[in-house]
């Protein structure tokens, strides 16, 4: 495959994910507002606020570094899809998968992070800090358990290339790695929910105490952009732990569902939870899931 | 053997004063004392009964050969510990006045001759 | 032939003519003194001339012409001439420094000093013990007078307690001599030792008192109360004498009869050296007056010879070896010893906390700083080498006690001399200026000083070690110090090219493998940040001289030849990178905790070094050619020794003091470079025990689980950190428990990942460390709190530490994650899996105090103070720039570090087939794990998407507007102040209550409960000098009676 | 009460005793007495609770009266003390060394009064009036109908009867 | 100055009456030239950390691509509750589950940075004005504001206060007011919808006549915020 027709199917790939994204977040949001007994808005409500946005006329910077947060963020949103491989067996779908091994991904997660928040920092506006201070103590946390999973997966598998985890899956539902692995998968199930930011982890964002955390100085495109990347980088981990847990996919539609389903888990739980302080986020995800995740390599071991 | 035990005795008895007293001069006559015993137990050493002093005169006679002079050896006291108990004595008397012209000097420093008064420096 | 009589003669006449011609001028007595002290000196050099270039072996002389037993003997070899030299040189330099005092006091302290000489010279002569006793005496005497000489009641009380000590001991040799005469009939100690007297009850006692009467005047702890007064009072040029010359005569004397003594009394004397050693030097930690703490040196030292003479005998040690060790501690104590009684004769402030005042005077330091680096025992001094002997000797026959206890002994020594030091060189007092100097006085010290260097080379040469690792280190600090006065700029860049020329010509080309890699680690390193100190605007007095020692050291350490070299090497690159440290503001206190701990590792890697085979053939050859084995215990010690230096997790106590308070680009180069240094020993130690590894398992899960634990808690004691240079520098610490914890794997990737990061983490780390100088340069604090905002006034150190921290963080796409993929994939690969759980874990901790690096200085709201801060100097800049561009290019082009360095690791341990380089893909096909990394199309495919956005985002954001500061939704209030605005103090305050309890400082209190404890110790043992002359008297006695029941002598 | 009333008496200067409830009195006391008597009935009678300090405008005697409500924990009782000041100069001591939230009040009643109470710390401080120019605004000589109407634009106004207009516009053919 | 000066009902600086509103701008000192002004109430410290922007009528897009933003604005109005009186509690029922503005594309929003409707709800005090301009000029446009209440719309219950505004136009564009006291939740919501209307219609320019008449508004503010104490517009 040439390097042109590459790019033009990346850029199909990643617009799909994207569109798929948004559309997710835009279900979600419906589905927090029926369990509230609620309307709620349109699914295509993200795409509509995303126009506004950009529509906006006017905009402020604090300069050169808050600028480029929200570039950094969608380029960490967007870099964390390509080394991904999206549809298991396409060539199509497979990205710049060959860049690296989950370990990329996993770092590579943190750089839209990085950037965000130093973008936010340059914002001075101690919020922005005390949102990301928050974030960055609560990511520590919560990428025990799921370290240790994806040790786990290695030492199951004994590989760390995703192609080739998600290929161990192949064969029945009953060779994915939620049968499998089951301890593994619950370890990392709970670290998604930190991921992911819902309740009970949602304190990062904070909408009443510190207005909505780290991008409290955005607006505008700014804004637009960091919307779109929630989309784009929900959907990309969801992606990956549907290639790393769930068996991957083949096609399109077991993407969609799976994913669907996957970050159905932590709605499930965030409509259902309240807030846990940051303190008390991080002795959660240092003790019991931890403790799963060290049991999920232990097994292996003996 | 009288002789070397009553130097003994002096020597700790000296040296019991050098201990106990608290005098400055007290101190400096115990270690003349216990310098005097030392000196008896050096004569005491070197002494030999029924020799004579090694003094070359009639008793010794200026023998020639090695063979005579060990003989005249043979007659005298060995020399070494009287001439030993010579030196000592000068060294101790020069100690001892050394001592007293620092006792003096203490006095006059100090304004007192008793040994606990000088122990400023410690530790 | 020169006749040893004329030495006696001349003092003898000299001390009856003076008063004579004193009548006439006082000038013309102490020109007679002068001349006594200088011919005799001349005389004895002459002796010394004779014996090396004519070869006469005859050494004994007559007197009255009889032959020995009837007459007294005289000898005058080697020893004698170089001791009687030595002796009447410093008795001319006293002379010298109290020539004011002697002028004033009258003809009769001069003819003393004349007779001390005497009998100081006579003791050394004579063959005869009586003769000895008589010049005992009169050296005692003269001693005596002298120290009545002030007329203060503290020299007077103690001049008496020393004189019933003194009697004492003389009755004891009295005693002695005279039923020890019984048995041998001689007095002639030649005669003596050939008979073979049977060994009775009496005749030991006797001996025993005699032997007994010299340890008492060499004062051993604890019967030396009487000494200390003594030092502490009486004028320092008499206290010098007395440490010096009189110490030295009776030391001979003590040496000349132990071959009279019975076998049993040699460890019984050994025993009460070592003792003697360790507690004094424990004692004297707690002592704060500078006389009295020279006088617990002193008998310290004295102890420690007496261990060296009496205590070697029983490890076969060639006689001339022992008098090699001996002669260096004795020689470096006798010179330093007086050199440090006529300094504090000459600052004359009593107590240590005083002696700031030096600082103004930078020849006093610097000679203050000769001899205490020279008593400590560092490099090039004698006693460096003395000890070196020792603990070969010691470890290799397993005299672990002694061992022990002389390192012991060393380590506190050092504690409160260097402590001393650091007190003199410390910044922050305001002392007022001193008067000018008595340059008179000053010239003994300068001699001593030329001497000292004089015989370090002497000694150097004996061992063979003149070769470059001496005397380039001590060339470059001579050259440069010369040149010291010379513009900075014009120095360093002398020193750059000096460097380079040396590095490409001399060091390079001898590499190959690891070592080229450490090579430009060390040296390239360190080259590049040489141009971060030229920013400064004076002279920067001794810098450059240091730094360049520094660098030829680490350059040294790399091609040292031998196991003498090597840590040699590594005692020059401590005590450089020492005094380096000590240059910072207020960093006394942390220099002295980086030296003790330096100096502990230091001498952990000496007795690891001794216990290797003797005739290893070199150091650094192992990391080029094949292995070489080495014991277990010698592994340990290497180990723990090296892991001092990298700072691992217990032992890196000293770590973030020292790095936080030297100053701000010395701190990078001992962060990026000299930590490196460590971790070269530790590579080293790995090469040479991979027999003993592969035995014992432990050891090597012990390394790495220590590795891990440093990389956790670093990094987790770093978010904590309100000063930027502490934090860096637990960030460093928890850098190298990552090295450590890849090099513990043993395997072809834990290796390679462990270089990895040697190489990444000099990089960035430097990157981020030079910026942070010109921050703290520019701001003039080091708490990041009091910043902020910086990034709109210094963009440049801004992007470094952007640079840096993405690099350090190991997030993709800079090579930082190299080191992260290599380090995690190793691990997994070789089964480590909880390890590589908690790196991941203390990896991501890193996100929080990077973070809080670069947010609270650059980010956030610029504080007022700071609004006319400039963009660091051009000269910081350059380090900068060359780190961004060498770590844009590794990242872009990985193979150029990851290739080399993997064939580099073959070499020890094989390439495994299933490791592969495709292009720029690192391929992992291990049966246990698959895995690749492609940094260079990570770094093109990171750019792609970080391009498309901001297109976007500048194409749509038309209508932006730039806002300044507080321009901010403050809940529709407004903010007042930027330094509360600013979110930056105790900023992971939350991450405190929840983990903070892993890191209340367990170890640092246990290092303090160490100190405490010692101090408390030493308080303890100091209470037994009451003060009091009877009770020293007593203190004598029981020491005796003890000694004499312990021994057992039967 | 009445018996604290008379112990007070015997030492103070009251008058004016009035018992409101129970365990609720007031009394009057001299303005130069007040500061001993309310450190003497803080720690002697452990009233030792600032309820609050008010002020009361009486216009028409040309005098302000401020009360000091103390409360007693211990047998849960309340007394008042006022003062009564003049009207043309309104000072009174500070009572912030007693009780720290004494300033609270006394800024209060500057800001609304115009009571000064020197020594007070930050009792020139606007409180809740932000930069306000005008008179006291609690002083009942302050017109504030006329202030408001003098100071700003008022919307013009459609003045008609309610029931009129609603009767016209819903049922105009009635 | 002790409050003992002024015991009369007369105002010592007093304060005059709004400007009328000729469309004749006033020439004042905190306008330096046409972008810049002078913050002049600042120190010259503070003047350092804020931006002296003015700000400038935005041009509407091209007509067909204006008209799609429009429909986007008017589908996600993302509202900024002020709440200066009673009128604040009329916000909450309209996000409960009887009401649910967000099926209509409305959520509330906690930072006037990504906020675009203004919804002030009640009597608005001097120091509440104060906020009200702060927080307004901090919306990034084109934002609206809907005021509720008759307190904001003549002072209402408060006509006579010696400390409430009578009428908001006069300091910040308004484009919708709601009347009643309080309303309804339903009136409220109808005041949205009309929003939307105009919004559609292209009618709602409200940043731009701030920006057109910035001199004039601010001159009102300035009248009534005597201790102005922030930049002369808040960015």
């Amino acid at each position: 495959m040439s390097l042109v027709t590459k790019l033009i199917w990346t850029f199909i790939s990643l617009g799909i994910v994207t569109i798929w994204g948004l559309t997710l977040t835009g279900i979600v949001a419906k589905i927090f507002a029926r369990v509230q007994g609620r309307l709620g808005p349109p699914v295509w409500q993200p795409f509509i606020d995303i126009i506004k946005n950009n529509a906006k006329r006017t905009a402020v910077s604090h300069g050169i570094m808050f600028y480029l947060g929200p570039v950094f963020r969608i380029a960490g949103g967007i870099g964390t899809y390509m080394f991904i491989p999206a549809i298991y067996g396409s060539l199509y779908f497979s990205n710049f998968s060959v860049s690296g091994d989950v370990f990329l991904v996993m770092y590579f997660i943190f750089f839209g992070q990085l950037g965000m928040a130093l973008g936010a920092g340059e914002g001075g506006h101690p919020y922005s800090a005390i949102g990301v201070a928050r974030g960055l103590a609560q990511m520590t946390a919560f990428e025990v358990p799921f370290a240790l999973s994806v040790i786990s997966l290695a030492v199951q598998y004994h590989t760390l290339n995703i192609t080739e985890i998600v290929a161990a899956q192949q064969g029945g539902i009953l060779s994915w790695t939620l049968f499998t692995n089951p301890l593994a998968v619950i370890a990392a199930m709970i670290a998604m929910l930190g991921m992911n930011m819902y309740n009970p982890f949602s304190v990062v964002i904070a909408p009443q105490e510190t207005p909505i955390g780290p991008p409290t100085e955005y607006s505008a495109s700014f804004l637009g952009m960091l919307a779109t990347n929630r989309g784009i980088f929900n959907a990309a981990k969801m992606v990956l732990f549907m290639n790393l847990y769930f068996g991957g996919a083949t096609n399109l539609v077991e993407m969609i569902v799976k994913t669907f389903c996957i970050y159905f888990f932590s709605v499930f739980i965030g409509v259902a939870f309240p807030r846990f302080k940051t303190e008390d986020a991080i002795r959660f995800f240092l003790k019991v899931p931890t403790l799963v995740g060290i049991l999920a390599i232990a097994v292996f071991l003996i | 053997m009288i002789i070397l035990i009553t130097g003994l005795l002096l020597i700790i008895i000296g040296f019991w004063a050098m201990l106990t007293r608290k005098n400055l001069i007290r101190i400096i006559i115990g270690f003349a004392v216990m310098d005097t015993g030392i000196n008896i137990v050096l004569v005491a050493i070197g002494y030999v009964k029924g020799k004579t002093a090694p003094i070359i005169d009639k008793a010794v006679t200026m023998a020639q050969g090695a063979e005579a002079g060990i003989q005249a050896v043979d007659k005298v006291v060995d020399p070494v510990p009287s001439a030993l108990v010579l030196t000592a004595i000068v060294i101790g008397l020069a100690v001892t006045a050394l001592m007293l012209a620092y006792a003096i000097r203490m006095y006059k420093t100090g304004n007192s001759l008793d040994i606990d008064d000088f122990e400023e420096q410690k530790w | 032939m020169v006749n040893p009589l004329y030495l006696i003669a001349v003092f003898l006449i000299g001390a009856f003519l003076v008063p004579f011609v004193d009548r006439a001028d006082r000038r013309l007595s102490l020109g007679v003194m002068y001349f006594s002290l200088l011919y005799t000196a001349s005389l004895s050099l002459m002796r010394l001339w004779q014996l090396f270039f004519t070869n006469g072996n005859e050494t004994q002389v007559f007197t009255a012409g009889f032959q020995p037993p009837l007459s007294i003997a005289l000898s005058f070899g080697f020893k004698e001439a170089l001791l009687t030299f030595l002796v009447n040189l410093t008795g001319f330099l006293s002379g010298v420094y109290l020539a004011k005092k002697l002028g004033k006091s009258g003809v009769q302290s001069i003819s003393i000093l004349l007779l001390l000489m005497l009998g100081a010279n006579g003791l050394i002569l004579t063959r005869d013990i009586f003769n000895g006793f008589v010049f005992l005496e009169i050296l005692s005497i003269a001693t005596y007078a002298l120290i009545g000489l002030k007329s203060k009641k503290n020299a007077l009380a103690a001049g008496f307690k020393y004189m019933m000590a003194g009697g004492l001991a003389s009755a004891l040799l009295l005693i002695g001599i005279a039923f020890a005469y019984r048995y041998s009939g001689t007095l002639n100690l030649d005669t003596w030792g050939r008979l073979l007297i049977p060994m009775t009850l009496g005749y030991k006692i006797a001996l025993f008192m005699i032997i007994m009467a010299f340890v008492i005047e060499l004062k051993p702890f604890p019967a030396n109360g009487w000494a200390l007064d003594v030092y502490q009072s009486a004028h320092s040029g008499v206290s010098s004498l007395i440490a010096s010359v009189h110490t030295g005569a009776v030391l001979y004397f003590f040496y000349k009869l132990l071959p009279l003594m019975p076998y049993e009394f040699l460890p019984l004397l050994a025993g009460t050296g070592l003792v003697s050693f360790l507690l004094s030097n424990l004692t004297a930690l707690r002592q704060k007056n500078a006389a009295r703490l020279l006088g617990y040196s002193s008998t310290a030292q004295t102890g420690l010879l007496m261990f060296v003479l009496t205590g070697l005998y029983r490890y076969n040690v060639h006689p001339s070896l022992v008098l090699f060790i001996a002669g260096g501690l004795f020689f470096t104590n006798f010179i330093a010893k007086s050199g440090l009684f006529w300094l504090a004769g000459i600052i004359k402030e009593k107590t240590t906390e005083k002696w700031s005042i030096l600082r103004k005077q930078p020849l006093l330091l610097v000679l203050f700083g000769v001899f205490i680096l020279a008593l400590t025992g560092l490099p090039p001094f004698p006693a460096f080498f003395a000890k070196w002997e020792i603990i070969q000797i010691l470890a290799q026959q397993g005299g672990w006690v002694a061992l022990t206890a002389i390192l012991l002994g060393s380590l506190l020594e050092a504690a409160y001399l260097l402590r001393w030091f650091g007190l003199a060189v410390r910044q922050n007092s305001d002392e007022p200026e001193t008067a000018s100097l008595p340059y008179l006085k000053l010239i003994p010290p300068l001699i001593g000083t030329i001497l000292l260097f004089a015989l370090s080379l002497f000694m150097g040469s004996q061992l063979y070690v003149l070769s470059e690792f001496m005397y380039f280190p001590l060339l470059a600090l001579l050259v440069f110090s010369i040149l010291d006065c010379c513009p900075l700029k014009l120095k360093g860049l002398l020193l750059v090219a000096a460097i380079g020329l040396w590095g490409w010509f001399s060091v390079w080309p001898r590499l190959m493998g690891i070592g080229q890699l450490f090579g430009l680690v060390l040296i390239g390193g360190a080259l590049v940040q040489v141009f971060g100190f030229l920013h400064h605007k004076g002279r920067e007095a001794g810098l450059i001289p240091l730094l360049a020692m520094l660098i030829f050291s680490l350059g040294n350490l790399l091609t040292a030849s031998t196991k003498l070299d090597f840590f040699l090497t590594w005692e020059f690159m401590t005590l450089s990178s020492y005094l380096l440290i000590m240059r910072g503001k207020s960093s006394h206190k942390a220099a002295l905790s980086y030296i003790l701990f330096s100096l502990g590792g230091a001498y952990l890697i000496l007795t690891g070094l001794s216990l290797m085979p003797p005739f290893s053939p070199g150091m650094a050859f192992y990391l080029q050619s094949g292995f070489h084995s080495i014991g277990l215990v010698s592994t340990i010690l290497l180990g723990i020794g090296f892991l001092i230096k990298t700072g691992a997790l217990g032992v890196h106590v000293w770590l973030p003091d020292a790095y936080a308070e030297a100053e701000n680009e010395f701190t990078s180069v001992l962060s990026s470079v000299l930590s490196k240094a460590g971790v070269f020993g530790l590579l080293l130690v790995l090469v040479m025990a991979k027999d003993v590894l592969a035995a014992n398992n432990l050891l090597l899960d012990a390394l790495s689980w220590l590795g891990v634990f440093t990389a956790f808690f670093g990094a987790l004691m770093a978010v904590f950190q309100e000063d930027v240079k502490k934090l860096l520098a637990y960030s460093s610490m928890s850098q190298l428990g990552y090295i450590i914890l890849g090099f513990a794997l043993m395997s072809h990737l834990g290796w390679v990942s462990g270089l990895y990061l040697t190489f990444t983490h000099l990089f960035f780390k430097a990157l981020i460390f030079m910026a942070i100088a010109g921050v703290i340069l520019r701001t003039g604090t080091r708490n990041m709190y009091e910043m902020g905002g910086l990034i709109k006034k210094m963009p440049i150190s801004y992007i470094s530490v952007l640079m840096g921290i993405i690099a350090v963080s190991g997030v993709p796409p800079l090579s930082g994650f190299g080191s992260k993929w290599f380090i995690y994939t190793s691990l997994i690969e070789q089964g480590h899996y909880f390890q590589a759980g908690l790196a991941f874990f203390a990896s991501a901790i890193a996100f929080l105090y990077l973070y809080r690096l670069i947010h609270t200085v650059f980010l956030g709201q610029p504080k007022p103070s700071q609004q006319n801060v400039k963009e660091a100097p051009f000269w910081l800049i350059i380090p900068q720039a060359i780190f961004i561009m060498v770590i844009m290019g590794i990242s872009l082009f990985p193979n150029y570090i990851t290739k080399p360095i993997s064939s580099a690791v073959s070499i020890f341990i094989e390439k495994p087939d299933w490791l592969s380089w495709t292009g720029y893909n690192i391929t992992l096909n291990s049966p246990v794990l698959h895995g690749n990394w492609n940094g260079n199309l990570v770094m093109l495919v990171t750019m792609g998407v970080f391009g498309f956005p901001l297109l976007w985002l500048l194409l749509i954001n038309a209508r932006t507007q730039k806002v300044k500061q507080f321009n901010i939704v403050f809940a529709a209030e407004r903010p007042y102040k930027p330094w509360t605005t600013h979110f930056a103090h105790n900023m992971f305050a939350h991450y405190n209550k929840a983990l903070g309890w892993l890191i209340t400082p367990r170890i640092t209190a246990f290092w303090n409960g160490v100190t405490e404890w010692s101090h408390s110790l030493a308080a303890a043992f100091s209470h037994i000098y009451t003060g009091n002359g009877q009770t020293y008297l007593l203190h004598i006695f029981m020491y005796i009676l003890v000694i004499f029941i312990v021994g057992g002598i039967r | 009460m009445k018996e604290l009333y008379d112990t007070i008496s015997l030492q103070f200067t009251l008058k004016d005793f009035h018992q409101q409830k129970p365990n609720l009195a007031f009394a009057t006391a001299e303005k130069q007495q007040l500061i001993a008597l309310l450190t003497y009935m803080r720690d002697v009678h452990r009233y030792t609770h600032l309820v609050f300090v008010t002020a009361v405008d009486w216009l028409e005697e040309n005098r302000f009266q401020i009360t000091y409500m103390l409360h007693n924990y211990d047998i849960k009782a309340d007394f008042g003390i006022r003062v009564m000041l003049d009207r043309d100069k309104p000072v009174m001591e500070s009572i912030h060394h007693l009780w720290e939230q004494g300033r609270v009040y006394q800024r209060e009643l500057h800001e609304m009064f115009g009571i000064d109470f020197p020594g007070s710390p930050g009792v020139n401080e606007p409180m809740i009036l932000e930069g306000w120019q005008g008179p006291p605004v609690m002083r009942r000589d302050f017109d504030t109908a006329k202030y408001s109407l003098e100071t700003y634009d008022h919307r013009p106004r459609d003045t008609r009867e309610p029931e009129s207009h609603m009767k016209e516009k819903l049922y105009p053919e009635d | 100055m002790s409050y003992m000066d002024k015991t009369t009902g007369i105002p010592e600086q007093g304060i005059t009456p709004p400007i009328p509103d000729t469309g004749e701008m006033p020439d004042r000192e905190w306008r330096k030239d046409d972008k810049t002004l002078t913050n002049a109430e600042l120190t010259l410290e503070e003047q350092d950390w804020f931006c002296d922007a003015r700000p400038t009528p935005a041009k509407p897009a091209w007509g067909p691509v204006e008209k799609f933003y429009n429909w986007a604005r008017a589908n996600s109005l993302w509202i900024l509750a002020f709440g200066t009186g009673c009128g604040a509690i009329e916000l909450r029922p309209l996000v409960t589950a009887r009401y649910d503005i967000s099926r209509l594309g409305m959520q509330p929003r906690p930072t006037p940075r990504q906020a675009s409707v203004f919804m002030i709800g009640g009597y608005v005090s001097i120091k509440t004005l104060k906020r009200i301009v702060r927080s307004y000029e901090q919306m990034q446009g084109p934002k609206f504001v809907v005021a509720v209440c008759s307190c904001a719309i003549n002072g209402g219950m408060y006509w006579d206060s010696y400390n409430t505004v009578k009428r908001i136009d006069q300091y910040i564009p308004v484009d919708v007011y709601v009347t009643g006291c309080m309303p309804r939740p339903e009136a409220v919501m109808a005041g949205f919808s009309k929003l939307k209307e105009l919004i559609l219609a292209g009618k709602a320019e409200g940043q731009n006549l701030y920006a057109e008449k910035f001199d004039w508004y601010k001159a009102n503010q300035k009248q009534v915020i005597k201790d102005w104490n922030m930049p002369d517009y808040n960015w």
